[in-house]
């Protein structure tokens, strides 16, 4: 899990009047996941993803702070202190777990080992470039985590983020105005609205959410989009 | 006879002098050495330079001393947590000096430091500020920058079990950086929630040899970081 | 669901192709992949460069895949064993190259091919003919040379222990090049000498975690190369 | 333990008519190895300081192949294939030693964590550069194995070796004429005639063999040695 800022999951906090809930777009992203995936999940929406993967499908959890075979949260009696994610919350690990040290995790982030990856974003840019780690502001305190890691190592970025600001600003750009988290990572796109494949050819629209129309969504977008709906 | 086994953690933290390197284990509460720490904040020396994932909660452990004023410069990834009020604070002020690094290039900085290896190319941070003023280079067709490795003084680590080698276990996640920490630094100090004899750890399971350690000392029951901030507990 | 067994060596080795690059664990007879190697062999893949610390005994494993002519080019540090006749032979003939790297640069270098690090520097044969033709670099005033990663397209290696994820444990100084031949290979396939249930592996033991482990084939009672070498076995 | 090549280890063979003999060489040695050092033994003479090492010093032996804490030889009934030293001899785990790969057990090498190593010489120069893996003959099968590791990384380097070839010639030079395995990194030589440091002044004789002179020295080195035999 990627720390991602206070003000990305501000920014995410308020559903839109259409288009999926945050559960639902995490249960969108979870029909993506491959059986026998190695994944990392970030801080806030992400982290929901793991529930919604479809029965029948074995997926293993990376924590990037030593951790792969990550269980569900703990009960009151599993608790421990030194067992925690990336996100510094109490988890579990499964049968089948590795406890390993940070040079050996990020070597499994970095050396490409792990398969998807899904994370928040602040910005997405047309070519796929990443910011969601800082907005840039003098007065902010720069933090950064393994979130540049991940974009740079793992195979596949999934984002799962609300397709616009909460002032209804867009997040979809032609460049970030942020500083970025990673140049031309991103590989696909669920927000609360649609499903965006960021391809050579520019931004795929594959799907939208129920009653959103793919003007609804260019609307709000300030990248010319594809519209690849079946 | 090798026997790194010491008295106390006033006495294994002694040596730290002005201006040294720290490295600190623990990502969050999990592996944070507080009673070595606290030791630190007792002997008092300054102007260190302190290595860790983030700059500690609430008034105790890393986050009191830098609040105590030891601290010139933190190397970390991640310097803002839910309950540090201590780092922001100097930071905004202009007090403490911070290198930012993302979490694997800190990981493999360190583990370069221990390895012998100076400088190593890595594919993070290429085409983000965190990149700026670095070289770069192109290897089949990639960008990549370099990266130099960090070496420290001291390490602070805890560990589960150790035995007067110095071969070290961990709990769980609380092993993190505590076995590159441990190698990086000339002289790596341990507290051991336990001290166990020779052979007890299966040699298969040895984490961190006792080659890359030099002092234990035993603290059976450590503090615990959540429970102290939760209590408002302030060091000293 | 996550099962990594397959039902032979022929079916572990089935996918090696001409031409490919190919890790082999072991330092000696310790740690070597007997079966997947003679495996190997009787699939026939050809013109592959092999990555081993040595060139292999007598003429069965590694000195027998040698023999057999399947192997365009060693990468090792040391080709000249008591019991190695296949390869000084070849060489001598010019019938296979040699890229010769000192044992602790080439355990870098496949480590570094694991960690998605392109290059590194170390103080490794400076000044020296092995650090000839290669980029050298100062740093803190001391001299170094810059090595480039190893990866290949598979590790052929030896466990004692596998569970169906692919996490495994080895047997003393068999386990050597194994975990990091692991991390660097495209498809790492493993011949263990038990395979375990899930859970049997403490978490905290696991040594290779299944994440570098692509296929298992259980072989229980491997054979023991310097025994075939001394009854003058030859294979196939 | 270093690979040092079979050429090396034949001209060693024959012990001179005065002087130290190998176990004797060995034997002197293993007095400067100090209580709680971590030590690596290079193939040959090397090895047998270890048993000379004064009761009551507590030292750890490493081996490159991966074993902290390498004890004798074993049993016939410890003997385990899997349990080997660089050599690729069978020995055994003392109690409190420590299994790793090669990765890590070259990071203790380089990584200057290791006190000492004992190696084999075919060549030293006036500067401690050390010439022990390769004649440098067209016909020979290169063979390097650690030995250019151990001389980079390890803090204090031993030569133990014959002060000259079996054909008399010098092996103590002004320059090396071999391939070199380091350059400028030994610190000490053990032969069967003396002891020399080498110092930024130069070789430094500081101990002969029993009925040795300094001349008899003199006129079997390649390079003016500084007389400090108390």
């Amino acid at each position: 899990m990627s720390n991602t800022s206070p003000e990305s999951k501000t920014q995410e906090s308020k559903p839109q009047a259409i288009g999926w809930s945050r559960e639902q777009m995490a249960q969108r992203c979870a029909q993506d996941i491959e059986d026998g995936s190695y994944v990392n999940l970030g801080i806030g929406i992400p982290e929901k993803v793991a529930q919604y993967v479809p029965a029948g499908r074995e997926v293993i959890y990376h924590t990037e702070n030593g951790l792969l075979g990550m269980g569900t949260e703990p009960s009151a009696e599993e608790l421990d202190p030194d067992l925690i994610n990336a996100g510094k919350k109490p988890v579990t690990a499964i049968p089948g777990a590795a406890y390993f040290h940070h040079g050996d995790s990020f070597s499994m982030i970095r050396g490409k080992h792990i398969d998807v990856c899904v994370l928040g974003a602040m910005q997405v840019s047309e070519k796929g470039d990443l910011a969601n780690w800082s907005t840039g502001a003098p007065d902010a305190i720069p933090a950064v985590g393994g979130a540049m890691d991940l974009v740079a190592g793992v195979k596949t970025i999934y984002i799962i983020t609300q397709h616009t600001t909460k002032t209804g600003a867009a997040k979809i750009l032609p460049q970030c105005s942020f500083p970025l988290t990673g140049k031309g990572v991103v590989n696909r796109i669920y927000s609360d609205l649609c499903v965006i494949d960021v391809t050579d050819d520019g931004l795929l629209l594959t799907e939208l959410a129920p009653e959103v129309s793919f003007d609804y969504v260019q609307a709000r977008t300030d990248v010319t989009l594809i519209n690849a709906v079946k | 006879m090798i026997d790194k086994r010491v008295t106390s953690c006033a006495a294994a933290v002694a040596d730290i002098k002005d201006g040294d390197t720290v490295m600190i284990g623990g990502f969050g509460e999990a592996g944070s050495p507080i009673e070595l720490i606290h030791a630190l904040i007792d002997h008092g020396a300054k102007n260190l330079t302190v290595v860790n994932n983030n700059t500690g909660s609430g008034r105790i452990g890393l986050a009191a001393l830098i609040e105590n004023g030891q601290v010139a410069k933190m190397i970390c990834s991640y310097p803002r947590t839910a309950n540090s009020m201590v780092f922001p604070e100097l930071y905004r002020s202009g007090k403490i000096e911070l290198e930012l690094v993302p979490q694997g290039t800190l990981a493999e900085r360190i583990r370069a430091g221990g390895a012998g290896v100076p400088a190593f190319y890595t594919p993070t941070s290429v085409g983000t500020p965190l990149a700026e003023g670095k070289e770069s280079r192109t290897f089949d067709g990639e960008e990549y920058v370099m990266e130099l490795a960090i070496k420290a003084d001291f390490a602070l680590i805890k560990a589960k079990q150790a035995d007067r080698y110095g071969n070290l276990t961990f709990n769980k996640t609380a092993r993190n950086f505590a076995p590159i920490m441990a190698m990086a630094a000339t002289n790596t100090l341990v507290q051991a929630n336990e001290m166990v004899e020779l052979g007890d750890i299966d040699p298969e399971n040895v984490v961190t040899p006792g080659i890359f350690v030099n002092q234990i000392i035993e603290v059976a029951n450590p503090q615990q970081e959540s429970k102290l901030v939760k209590e408002g507990v302030v060091y000293p």
